[in-house]
């Protein structure tokens, strides 16, 4: 195994450098049920340091800190705070050691407002009533020192998504947290909330605290980490000083191969550039003056236009929470626009439903396939079936013979394993469940393809699949609109890149023209 | 291939099976602490228990009776629960079914012939059920409304009006029932096997069975079935694949409802040919206990809904050992005890699942 | 002196509305569905008469009560939070085995289908129809305090805060080191004994259990539950106001104006009303009926 | 039927009986019912078994399962029954039965429908002795207004009423009498703390007696009668013990005196089928006057009053049985 290889050559930075460890975890592993989620793993971050957690979706990084902060117990191996054994403490113990995190998603109570969030499980009291005066100048006076700026009395529903994320840290600090841990901060902020994030970590450091941060964005990871841990499948297969690396290694040590091989890889592309303005008449999808309003109301696409063309792929990079998810939902029809039109060849198909959308030739590989992409409790048979019911129906009702036929077929061409039609989708590993909806999506009919994240959780055996897939479907002439949050992956696939900021197109530029660095200022709304 | 494809017969036969007769079980132990409180012997009042229902075709008969309005009220509570909603009205439902099957069989002329009057009443009832159903569907796929409170407030409302119409209008005087009905008469079984004499099972048994199936075959075998559980399943992946969730809900409720509705067929039209205040004595409620025993199936919900009327008639025969309400007990028991042992069960299974294909696709690879 | 009758009936009705609804709100607010009111209400009465009668005083009778709320809620937490079954299930359930278990039980000790014998209770004899008479039952003071000492405590003190919490968010709350399941398991116990002091108040007024006897008060509280959309103080008014109702249906009765039925149908409907958002939506606390 | 092979042996009669909802312990009909089988137990020997049936299908079954054990004579108590026994009469001839408020039909004519000769209607005069607890309410009241409480509203209980509104009317023509029903479902009659409230308004309002008609819900009433110190009058059976003191009378119905009288009469060979109702002449309903309840009623009114029974019974005055 490569990984452990890797993970002995760098040295342990802190070791060197003699300073005390604020965590130690070794050996940890996790499993839940059947999943492994950690293999023993190693981390080791020296007080007073950004350390960076990175690894690809499903790497096991929130796992890993759920363990450190008490929310699981780890199935084996120790773990050392301070110096101190704290293997298997709960919550309570960690919040009491200063360890406190920031979750991937928030852990806030709507409801409730920003000073009785802070103070949750740890009140102020007066007698015996919650000393709600003092709950306030507490956090308005935490707010002040860090620079961490929200009015208490707001309730968090009210608040937008980078004020919550400050009442997140906030809420950790307000523990007295000394180690604390980041999952994912940024992934839902604009780029100046990114800024004003890195100051308060970088001033947070300053007074001695210790920082992990768990990014996908290696520019980030660049920017504000001291040290690296990279963690690949369940395992940490590297441990790296921030100065002394570059963002291709790291990206290396994430997949395990490497990444300029897949930016090499990108096949001419069909289309040439001359299809690179938009606005030709025979698109295969065409989105003029689309507006949408977003779940809080707010405007998260903005008068959006563009073309794909038939035998292109259409690649939307950016960072997620810029208005994509929006975007396909109201191509595919799950969600209504404000204002626009959306063409599919020379059909509107703006007023139609998403049964009318699919006959009319719509494909569409949703992001998220547990909620959206797959009935967990159906057969991989019934799930090659969904949004298509009505072609397999016939006097009396179901054709169950044609639909076993069609599921073995599939099953076969997609090399779906295993290879049991009559199986829930959810006993399938993640790879296997994709493989059930690209065979869905792709294996009838169809003249544009929406693929939203399509490799996201998928091991490489299954994302070299699926990007032949992909590329199988431009060289038999269809429009593909391609949305990732992996740049790596957009960059390798399509023939014509915008970046989506803010519910715009930040830039829409031939492939041939980005690299990572051109498009990354844009994607950060710098450009 | 074959070992998985077995596991997962296997697995199923498992799920299906494993948790009604654990729960089954669980409720016979508290039935023997009960009936020792009463100093009788758990084995004698069952043996009666059996002999006085599957023991002779009376008997039996009496089971069947029972038997047909359990399986329409637990179709009604399978069939919204497969779209993921919760019908706690079939009590009403059912009320409201019996009324308009009664009704219609007074209206009708006394020459109707009998095919279309036993028609007439019987889509009046799956009409009034499907009606009452809708209330709670439309307020559920309009406004979000929880289907589980506004049946619970309805099955109130209905009885109460029902009550009201019957006592302050309808009623034969000194009684609590309508008139005898002109047209609409089911036969009794013991009219054509002698068995079966006295006993009130009659042909809607048949109706309902017919009902069952046509539920198998609605669920299980149509694209709106497909839909319909997959609402149910995911209401997300549903309406990805095209399915108006809103819609869907509704139907679901107005077939629940019908379902319910015609359970009312069995009292008016094949027993006592009126709308008695009252006839539906909890068997809305029972149809929950019949479905969750049953898994939401049609043909679980035959065999739970014969377990259920058995259970029922049970408590009549040992009257003379132990109050009937040991019976009520039972019921309520069992429908705890599944409704605990069926998740619990689910999540050992679904691990040793994930555990055997994880194992599985490992061998594989390597 | 009409208006003090019909204030004082109106507060007399509505003495097991108000502490059913208390518990309900409790129960509802960490997160469980509330449907097992009547059983516990049910159990309550039972537990009332029982204790009084074998104990010799209704305080007794009192403390017998809140165990046999106790025991409902117990029986509810061990299927729903120990065996995450379903909470909508597990309420109905729950009353169908008190109304059978209470009868068996009447049975067993009192043979008897539908009623106990006289048991002590609070008034009685000669003790009259006045404000003294009505506030010397223990039972309407913990009954006219529940709600707004709830409200305090939910919205004056840690403990509420972290029950609104959970309600709304359990895992928000976990990870803060809050107690999920134990406080789910404290509202519900509390929900039972609040809600089987409301039944031992019918009972213990009444001197006597009889078979049935809170007749669907368990779910005229719940309607007072989502009619008052979860808040104690609106929640305590809605009870009032479906007892107001009644004492007026009560008192007007002999006039005929309106047919009683439809008199008693009102917190239903209102109910309905609520839910349909036909004035004001009434949303539940978000992790409502979730499995924890 | 299930119990067939185990006939009963011995001389002595076989009753079955087969109670209404409420069952035994309602201190009301079924008590009564229960009653009459006792003394026949006790006078005649007789082995008596009783059944409680849930609703619906189960009275017949209940019904049936007595029957075919080949009891002397089967006993339902309460018009619900109605057209279950005659359905049983029918299938066991050899088998005697007799149905306590036996609802009968009655043909175009208005003449009631002939009973099989094996069945016995046991019906009985509620509004003639309502009437007399009427009068002597309105005698003994002290009050312009008093209190009529009925559990379900329905046709059965409006006979009580109408009895109990004639008594009063006819003693006090400007007397007001205030009706009050609990409710129009069956739980109107298990609901004791709505007959409490009542009960109570009406005292309040200045009703010193009132009757009730309306099962477990009137223990709420005698309830409100010891609250407030004043009277209440109890129904089917002497209800004395719930409100010593507080109850004036009660209107008894003589139930157990009926069943006792059936099965008598089935063991001496002189059954017949057909209506046997219970009045005043038959002293078949009547109002309680014992040492319970001699010091409340003064004499004058107990003159007053068995002069209007026989009035009653003489036919010189007709008592409505409909409001
Ligand atoms: N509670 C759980 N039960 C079962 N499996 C789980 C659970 N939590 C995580 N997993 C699985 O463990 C693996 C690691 O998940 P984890 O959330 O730690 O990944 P991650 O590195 O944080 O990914 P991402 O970047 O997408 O957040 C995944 O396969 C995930 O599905
Ligand atoms: N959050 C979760 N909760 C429950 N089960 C999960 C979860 N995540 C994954 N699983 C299950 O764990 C198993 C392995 O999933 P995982 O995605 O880790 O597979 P994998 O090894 O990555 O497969 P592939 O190579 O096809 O991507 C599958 O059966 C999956 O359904
Ligand atoms: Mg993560
Ligand atoms: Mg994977």
């Amino acid at each position: 195994m490569s990984g452990a290889a890797s993970s002995s050559a760098p040295l342990s930075a802190a070791a060197e450098a003699n300073a005390p460890l604020a965590v130690r975890m070794r050996q940890v592993c996790k499993h839940f049920g059947a999943v492994q989620a950690n293999r023993d793993v190693n981390l080791e971050v020296a007080a007073g340091e950004i350390h960076a957690l990175v690894g690809e979706n499903g790497a096991g990084k929130s796992t890993l800190m759920h363990i450190l902060s008490g929310l699981h117990t780890p199935s084996s191996g120790t773990i050392e705070v301070f110096g101190r054994d704290a293997t298997g403490w709960d919550t309570n113990a960690a919040i009491a050691a200063g360890v406190g995190m920031v979750h991937q998603h928030f852990m806030l109570v709507p409801t409730l407002t920003v000073a009785e969030n802070l103070v949750l499980g740890r009140e102020p009291v007066r007698g015996i009533q919650l000393d709600q005066m003092r709950a306030e100048s507490d956090v308005r006076s935490l707010a002040e020192r860090t620079g961490l700026r929200v009015d208490p009395s707001r309730t968090i529903a009210e608040l937008s998504v980078g004020e919550a994320q400050r009442v997140e840290i906030l809420k950790v600090l307000y523990r007295g947290a000394r180690v604390l841990v980041l999952d994912e901060p940024t992934a839902v902020l604009s780029p100046p909330e990114v800024d004003e994030l890195w100051t308060v970590l970088r001033g947070l450091r300053a007074q001695g605290d210790t920082i992990i941060i768990i990014t996908h964005k290696l520019d980030e990871v660049v920017a504000i980490s001291d040290t690296i841990t990279v963690m690949r499948d369940g395992r940490s297969v590297a441990r790296l000083a921030t100065a002394s690396t570059s963002p291709q290694e790291i990206a290396k040590a994430m997949v395990g191969r490497d990444v300029a091989l897949a930016l090499d890889a990108r096949v001419g592309s069909a289309s040439p550039a001359t299809s690179a303005t938009a606005g030709s008449a025979n698109a295969a999808l065409s989105i003029r003056g689309l507006s949408v309003l977003g779940d809080r109301g707010n405007l998260v696409i903005d008068a959006l236009s563009f073309d794909v063309q038939p035998g292109e792929i259409f690649g939307i990079a950016g960072v997620e929470g810029n208005g994509q998810s929006e975007l396909l939902d109201v191509i595919a029809g799950l969600r209504r626009a404000k204002s626009g039109t959306v063409h599919l060849g020379n059909a509107d198909v703006t007023a139609f439903d998403v049964r009318s959308r699919a006959d009319a030739g719509l494909s569409h590989i949703p992001e998220d396939r547990h909620r959206r992409g797959l009935v967990l409790d159906y057969s991989i048979a019934d799930n090659l079936l969904l949004g298509q019911q009505h072609h397999f129906s016939n006097a009396m009702g179901l054709d169950y013979g044609r639909i076993a036929e069609h599921a073995a077929t599939q099953v076969r061409t997609f090399d779906i394993r295993p290879p049991n039609p009559s199986l829930a989708a959810r006993t399938l590993s993640g790879g296997n469940q994709q493989k059930i909806v690209i065979a869905r999506e792709m294996g009838r009919p169809f003249t544009v393809l929406l693929a939203a994240q399509p490799t996201r959780g998928v091991d490489v055996g299954a994302i070299e699949f699926i990007h032949a897939q992909l590329r199988a479907a431009r060289a038999d002439g269809k429009g593909v609109l391609l949305v990732s949050a992996d740049l790596s992956e957009v960059l390798a696939l399509a023939d014509r890149i915008a970046v989506m900021y803010e519910g715009r197109l930040a830039c829409l530029l031939p492939a041939s023209a980005c690299t990572a660095e051109l498009l990354g200022p844009y994607m950060t709304g710098a450009a | 291939m074959s070992a998985p494809r077995e596991h997962g017969i296997l697995m199923r036969a498992a799920q299906a099976l494993l948790a009604p007769v654990l729960a089954v079980a669980i409720a016979m132990v508290v039935g023997d602490l009960l009936i020792l409180t009463y100093g009788e012997s758990p084995g004698t009042v069952y043996a009666l228990l059996l002999e006085g229902t599957w023991g002779n075709a009376y008997g039996f008969g009496q089971v069947l009776y029972k038997t047909m309005t359990l399986i329409c009220t637990g179709l009604a509570f399978a069939y919204a629960a497969r779209a993921g909603l919760f019908n706690v009205g079939a009590e009403g439902q059912l009320a409201a079914g019996g009324f308009a099957a009664a009704l219609i069989g007074l209206a009708l002329p006394v020459a109707t012939p009998a095919v279309a009057a036993v028609l007439l009443c019987t889509a009046g009832a799956m009409g009034a059920g499907a009606v009452t159903g809708a209330v709670p569907g439309v307020l559920r796929a309009r406004f979000g409304a929880s289907e589980v409170i506004v049946t619970i407030m309805l099955n109130f409302i209905v009885l109460a009006l029902l009550n009201y119409a019957v006592a302050s209008h309808l009623a034969v005087p000194e009684t609590l029932h309508t008139e005898v009905m002109q047209a609409g008469f089911v036969s009794r079984l013991g009219a054509f096997l002698p068995a079966f004499a006295g006993s009130a099972a009659n042909l809607t048994i048949v109706i309902a069975v017919i009902a069952a199936v046509v539920a198998w075959w609605a669920m299980f075998r149509t694209r709106s079935g497909f839909e319909l559980r997959a609402v149910g399943l995911q209401p997300d992946a549903a309406e990805y694949g095209g399915v108006n969730v809103p819609r869907t809900w509704l139907r679901a409720m107005i077939w629940s409802g019908a379902f319910a509705g015609l359970g009312g067929i069995n009292f008016v039209l094949g027993y006592k040919h009126y709308y008695e205040e009252g006839f539906a004595a909890g068997s809305g409620f029972l149809g929950i206990a019949v479905a969750l025993v049953g898994r939401n199936h049609p043909l679980g919900i035959i065999a739970a809904a014969l377990l259920f009327a058995t259970l029922s008639q049970g408590g009549l025969a040992v009257n003379a050992l132990v109050p009937k309400q040991l019976v009520d007990i039972l019921q309520a028991v069992v429908i705890l005890a599944v409704a605990t042992t069926v998740p619990e069960v689910q999540r050992l299974l679904q691990r040793a699942a994930s555990a055997a294909v994880r194992r599985g696709s490992t061998e594989q690879t390597t | 002196m009409i208006l003090l009758a019909f204030v004082l009936q109106t507060i007399r009705i509505a003495i097991p509305y108000l502490l059913a609804a208390a518990g309900g709100v409790i129960s509802e607010r960490v997160g469980v569905i509330a449907l097992g009111l009547e059983g516990m209400m049910l159990a309550g009465a039972f537990g009332a008469v029982l204790g009084s009668y074998y104990g010799g005083s209704a305080w007794v009778g009192l403390a017998c009560a809140m165990l046999a709320g106790v025991i409902v809620a117990l029986i509810m937490a061990l299927c729903t939070l120990r065996y995450r079954a379903d909470q909508v299930v597990v309420g109905i359930a729950v009353n169908l085995l008190v109304i059978g278990a209470t009868r068996f039980f009447l049975r067993l000790s009192f043979d008897s289908a539908s009623n106990s014998p006289r048991v002590d209770g609070f008034g009685g004899e000669g003790s009259g129809l006045g404000v003294m008479a009505s506030f010397s039952n223990p039972i309407v003071w913990i009954g006219l305090l529940a709600l707004p000492v709830l409200g305090w405590l939910l919205f004056r003190t840690p403990f509420g805060l972290r029950v609104r919490a959970v309600g709304e968010k359990p895992e928000a709350a976990a990870t803060l080191g809050v107690p999920v399941r134990s406080l789910q398991l404290r509202g519900l116990l509390l929900c039972g004994i609040l809600a089987s002091l409301g039944g031992a108040y019918l009972a213990l007024d009444q001197h006597q259990f009889t078979d049935s006897m809170t007749a669907g008060r368990g779910f005229i509280a719940l309607a007072a539950i989502i009619f008052g959309r979860w808040m104690p103080l609106r929640v305590a008014a809605a009870c009032l106001l479906f007892a107001a109702a009644e004492t007026l249906q009560i008192q007007l009765q002999g006039a005929q104006l309106v047919p009683s039925q439809f008199v008693e149908l009102i917190p239903y409907v209102l109910t309905i009303v609520a839910l349909a958002g036909v004035v004001g939506k009434s949303v539940p606390p978000a992790a409502l009926g979730k499995a924890q | 039927p299930s119990g067939a092979t185990i006939a009963p042996e011995g001389e002595g009669l076989d009753i079955g009986i087969v109670f209404d909802v409420g069952g035994r312990g309602d201190k009301s009909f079924n008590d009564g019912a229960y009653l009459g089988g006792l003394l026949a137990a006790d006078s005649l020997s007789a082995r008596v078994r009783y059944i409680e049936p849930g609703e619906g299908s189960d009275r017949e079954a209940g019904l049936r399962l007595l029957a075919a054990e080949g009891m002397d004579l089967v006993l339902a108590v309460g018009f619900i029954f109605t057209d279950d026994v005659l359905t049983l009469a029918k299938d066991y001839p050899d088998v005697k039965f007799a149905g306590v408020d036996y609802a009968l039909s009655f043909d175009d004519a208005g003449n009631p429908l002939p009973l099989p000769d094996n069945l016995v209607a046991l019906k009985f005069r509620e509004e003639e002795g309502s009437f007399l607890v009427g009068a002597m309410a309105a005698l003994v009241g002290e009050s312009k207004k008093v209190g009529f409480i009925g559990g379900m509203d329905i046709g059965l209980i409006h006979k009580f009423e109408a009895g109990y509104r004639a008594g009063v009317m006819h003693v006090c023509p400007d007397c007001e009498v205030l009706v009050q029903y609990a409710g129009v479902t069956p739980e109107a009659f298990k609901n004791p703390g709505k007959g409490k409230e009542l009960a109570l308004s009406q005292y309040n309002q200045g009703v010193n007696v009132i009757y009730h008609a309306s099962g477990s819900t009137g223990l709420g009433v005698f309830e409100a009668a010891r609250t407030t110190g004043k009277l209440a009058i109890g129904v089917d059976a002497d209800q004395y013990a719930e409100a010593p003191g507080h109850v004036l009378t009660s209107m008894v119905k003589g139930i157990d005196a009926a069943v006792f009288d059936a099965a008598r009469a089935v063991q001496d060979g002189t059954f017949q089928g057909g209506v046997r109702v219970f009045g005043l002449a038959e002293r078949g309903v009547g109002y309680v006057y014992d040492d319970n309840n001699r010091a409340l009623i003064p004499d004058s009114v107990r003159t007053r009053l068995q002069a209007l029974e026989e009035d009653i019974i003489a036919g010189r005055i007709r008592v409505p049985s409909t409001r």
